[in-house]
């Protein structure tokens, strides 16, 4: 049996059997509970667990990141919400500089199954403070791990596997795939931190994506289909610890490669992923990989070149047809 | 209030009886063609809008209390402070249309108005990031030896961010001339003041920086807030900085996504509390019982305002979006 | 000082005098290893160590003040804290040296001491980045109900990091088990207390968060910090955090890297008269008024902690050092 | 004429000379001023300028990058002293949202004429929260400048370059290259921002490199020259703007590239070059571009250890025959 769910609601319930299996995980966060969530993925949730469950907090994401973390070593799950992974950026030295090295720096002695989750993405005009994907940039840290799903199926169970897991996760959710539906299973499933997908088959490219470049590489594979050029698009889902097998796989067949990614271009996903196959694969490269990303430039306001900015499944046609 | 208060004359009263009005039918507009409004090309769009009606006393008191070579700087509920300093209210509408006629050439948004020319330095998004700039401004004057001085608004919510902590502790080591104003409206989003703040009092926490405590005002009072401001300005250019608070309210939420007032039965009961205090109300009083036959002059001013937002509105709806060429310039200078 | 003091037994007070003089000589012989050795393979190395000498009663003090269950966490100044806390003074000499048998393995250095086994929760390097961790701690004692308190070591430079403010004002809001103590030697590095916070007396600072705002004691006083600290663990088991402030100084400059001495003459000057006040001296001098006949139990003492750092000296150096696999092992839980 | 000058001394010269030149140049941050700054390269210049422009800060560096921040827009010409780049992982969001964005985001009503210097680099065992080179996670934000020298003079030069800039400017400074000297001319140079430079010339392989990968760089293609193989060395000195055409140029020529840099592997400098190698010059590449990197670990105290996760010239030589 299943039933039809947004990505919020999937994400909802992922952590409401959370909750309802596990009494050390907690919720805590700017305007999770009274609020019900700026996203709503908390809605109903200080109601139903109460306040010592849901913790409203104040504007301090230093010490959001900071309680949580030891709250975490201390015994508890915490899954902190950032609101959005802009205000993550005051919480950069919290996160990388003690959930991700306290495991290591004290070899072993605590652990820290924390998970931040953080809604991110852009293109609604919320300007240049408020316009990270920056996912590719914590991923550059040990210690941590990142994912960000493509789809409502996926962010439950890769929510599921991130509460469960004893290690800090920085979750993240693009905000234009809240809405989006998916079949969710009413029984429990778990999608294991560190693999990647094949969301399609093809034998022409290689597309590699992650969150909201998952659906503009599937956008354009539809295009794609209708002129017989059958791209294949493997979501990698956690930035780290990064699965490249299925793509080698894919790309050792279609030997071209096209990455799609909601973030900025330099020193990004698509450079560690492009850089990552030329080096395995560098006989099997019949092109040069291409990026499909967001312009370098901060992210303005005005929508008609905000869009400018944004990638697109028509740029993913136009880099395939260059390299073809 | 202690403060020693200057004589205001009936034109003074009545051009800022105008201001109230005018920033209270611009936010009303605003919130119009953003709910309202079906057809595209009108339409304010985007995800934040962030709306100051009910606070119109403390922005536009306070921001007359500034001389002309003072500075002005605030978080990203800043349309009031921008037309109370003097930015074309035309040039601010465009903003929030993505216009390039916009106070930031549309590239900003309604969050982040800004205008050098009246040293107004800008709203910030980010809740406490602009507290720091608002000291180095500081710091710049006192470096050049000015007697200029610096008037920082701070949410109340703001305050338990570690940006507002270092700053203040900054300019109160190295004595600058900066007016720390807590906009207090008892509220962060959906959070009352007493779910976030251990010290409910903001000026309490001047206290914990040595700082002088400042007083805690009645922010729907202009007078009140002008007088006061004006004298803890006077004083932070001489001595230092001041941490002050004007108790006041946001009749509107938060910003245009919030439900606030479908969901929490006691902020609802509070805002009609409140509005029952509205600025405009307030001074129209004050007006009334201090000088006769104002109907002329206050018909003017309703005439004169609706025509100004208008012509705000037409202006920002005629100009032109900014194109390829404004997307990929000052990234960098010079560059 | 208002507390009510415990009435201490002669055995306990020798066992502090005895912890005391370890964590002195303990010091003192990091100083050595990393200064005077010569030969490399019994040289401490790197550009961090901090020692604490001077400020031993405070830290032994505080940690004595602490039930089994309770626990401790501060910053890199930590390796008094360890041994008060009950750590093998061989295990923290180890991690001196970086050596496998170290409290953590030799990867996290003298900045980075635990021990998980005795509630020790770590020395942290970044400044103030150890505050919220202390709360969280403190936060899931009270998830839990227990009432098991935490104490969190505070320097005086480290108050005005964003992370205190912010990791404060959750502790009170939230009325959590945890007692700030800060650690004031009235110096960060080499920035005066007077050069880096307007506010000067650091308990005030608990007024911007309405919290209890505790005592302010001599930290060389051994009985006077064990007495209060127990007392405001007692109060913040029940009723919330707490702010206090032990009075203390640091005798050998910040770290190893420090030449504050040659280059500040009113430190150097500031150090001489607190060097009178040596933690040692006044615990010796407390019970050579208390207490008759004691110089067989002090030589004894004395005979024994040099041989206790002498038996740590030799295990640090005759451990192992890590391996490959220790530097690529706990990147992750289970993987 | 010239002068023999370290690093540290040569960075001095530079600060001391703009101080003198222009005064709205002013210096803050933790120890800059009566404790001579942390590493000295501000030695002696409280007692010169006095407490007004060599200011003494409080441990806040969220307030020292944005005060500077507000500083700089008011018309001075802030040098913000970081201490360690470490610390400034807690002033991301005063840099990132704040520094790097006002010039767009108000449409050039402002700039901001600030550096930001901060001490970066490791293999001092200075732990995982202290060993940080995150230089490629900066530079992934379009509106800042970064930059790291390899060397005295280019130090010199550089940082007068940044100093007298319109735009925001990270300039880390290795740690490891403080006492390290070069023949510092007696009269003024600058070097321009966003130019990369040949460090040696060869035809077999083309290094790249920034900060203290240069040396190793340079080291390596040292011993390579005893066998006969000629490495051409390039020095990117700034990673945004990052300069291609020196790279390209010589990759054209060689045919063969190793990367080479102190920070960790994922989403990183080597990641981006060789993403943008294989791109543009994909028709020259005739082995897969290699990097040579830290290890992907949090770093460890225990010397032994700590070394073998530093990338030195036997790596680099290693990768290099494996391109060959
Ligand atoms: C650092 C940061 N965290 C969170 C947010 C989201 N946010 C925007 S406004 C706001 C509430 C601010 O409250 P207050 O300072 O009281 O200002 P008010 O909206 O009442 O004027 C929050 C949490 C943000 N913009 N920046
Ligand atoms: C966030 C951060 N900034 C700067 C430093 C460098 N630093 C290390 S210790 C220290 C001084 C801390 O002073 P205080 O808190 O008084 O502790 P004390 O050394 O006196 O025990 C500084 C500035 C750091 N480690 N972390
Ligand atoms: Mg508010
Ligand atoms: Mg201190």
């Amino acid at each position: 049996m299943s039933k039809n769910l947004s990505m919020r609601d999937a994400l909802r319930s992922a952590l409401h059997e959370e909750m309802l299996r596990d009494d050390r995980v907690f919720i805590m966060g700017e305007e999770v509970g009274r609020w019900n969530g700026t996203h709503k993925v908390t809605r109903g949730f200080f109601d139903e667990f109460g306040p010592e469950r849901v913790r409203d907090t104040p504007i301090s994401e230093m010490a959001i990141g900071g309680v949580a973390v030891g709250a975490a070593m201390a015994g508890l799950r915490p899954v902190a919400e950032m609101m959005t992974i802009n205000f993550a950026l005051l919480a950069f030295d919290a996160i990388i500089n003690h959930a991700a090295k306290i495991h290591y720096m004290f070899n072993g002695q605590f652990t820290v199954p924390l998970v931040i989750r953080a809604a991110t993405g852009w293109g609604n005009q919320a300007t240049a403070t408020h316009s990270h994907t920056p996912e590719p940039i914590w991923a550059h840290f040990p210690g941590l791990i990142v994912g960000c799903p493509s789809n409502a199926y996926d962010a439950k169970g890769m929510l599921k596997a991130a509460i469960r897991d004893d290690n800090p996760v920085l979750f993240t959710e693009v905000i234009a795939l809240y809405p989006k539906p998916s079949q969710i299973p009413d029984d429990e499933y778990i999608i294991p931190i560190g693999k990647s997908d094949v969301k399609r088959q093809g034998d022409d490219v290689t597309l590699v994506a992650y969150g909201r470049g998952v659906e503009w590489a599937l956008e354009a594979a539809n295009i794609l289909a209708k002129e017989d050029i059958q791209a294949e698009v493997i979501d990698v889902r956690w930035l780290r610890p990064l699965d490249m097998s299925a793509v080698l796989e894919s790309f050792k067949k279609t030997n071209r490669c096209v990455i799609v990614e909601e973030s900025l271009p330099m020193y990004s996903f698509g450079s560690e992923i492009a850089a990552q196959l030329q080096e395995a694969a560098f006989d099997y490269m019949d092109a040069p990989i291409k990026r499909v990303t967001a312009m370098d430039v901060p992210l303005p306001f005005a929508r008609e070149i905000e869009l400018m900015a944004l990638p697109n499944a028509s740029k993913v046609v136009k880099a395939v047809k260059e390299v073809l | 209030m202690a403060t020693k208060t200057e004589s205001l004359t009936k034109e003074t009263l009545l051009d800022w009886y105008r201001e109230l009005v005018l920033v209270r039918k611009f936010e009303d507009q605003c919130h119009h063609q953003y709910f309202e409004e079906k057809d595209p090309a009108r339409k304010i769009t985007g995800v934040y809008l962030h709306l100051a009606s009910g606070s119109e006393a403390t922005h536009v008191g306070a921001v007359k209390a500034l001389g002309k070579d003072d500075h002005v700087i605030t978080a990203y509920r800043d349309h009031g402070i921008a037309i109370a300093r003097g930015t074309d209210p035309k040039r601010v509408m465009a903003e929030m249309f993505g216009k390039r006629t916009g106070t930031s050439g549309g590239k900003g948004g309604s969050m982040h108005l800004a205008d050098r020319s009246v040293n107004f330095w800008g709203g910030y998004a980010i809740v406490g990031g602009h507290i720091p700039l608002g000291v180095g401004i500081a710091l710049k004057e006192k470096y050049t030896k000015t007697k200029n001085a610096v008037l920082c608004f701070i949410g109340d919510g703001a305050l338990n961010n570690g940006y507002f902590h270092e700053a203040a502790n900054m300019a109160q080591i190295w004595r600058l001339p900066i007016v720390f104003l807590v906009e207090n409206n008892f509220v962060g989003m959906g959070t009352r003041i007493e779910e976030s703040s251990g010290q409910t009092q903001p000026t309490k926490r001047a206290i914990g920086y040595g700082m002088k405590e400042g007083p805690s005002i009645d922010g729907q009072n202009i007078l009140e807030v002008y007088n006061t401001v004006k004298a803890e300005l006077d004083w932070a250019r001489e001595n230092g900085p001041v941490l002050m608070e004007a108790k006041t309210y946001r009749f509107e939420g938060h910003g245009v996504s919030d439900k606030l007032y479908d969901s929490r039965d006691d902020l609802k009961a509070e805002l009609s509390v409140w509005e029952k205090r509205d600025p405009i109300n307030v001074l129209r009083a004050h007006l009334e019982s201090s000088f006769k036959n104002l109907d002329k002059d206050l018909a003017k001013i309703d005439a004169e305002t609706t025509q100004a937002v208008q012509e705000a509105l037409d202006f920002a709806i005629a100009s032109p979006a900014p194109d390829y060429n404004d997307l990929i310039s000052h990234v960098y200078v010079g560059m």
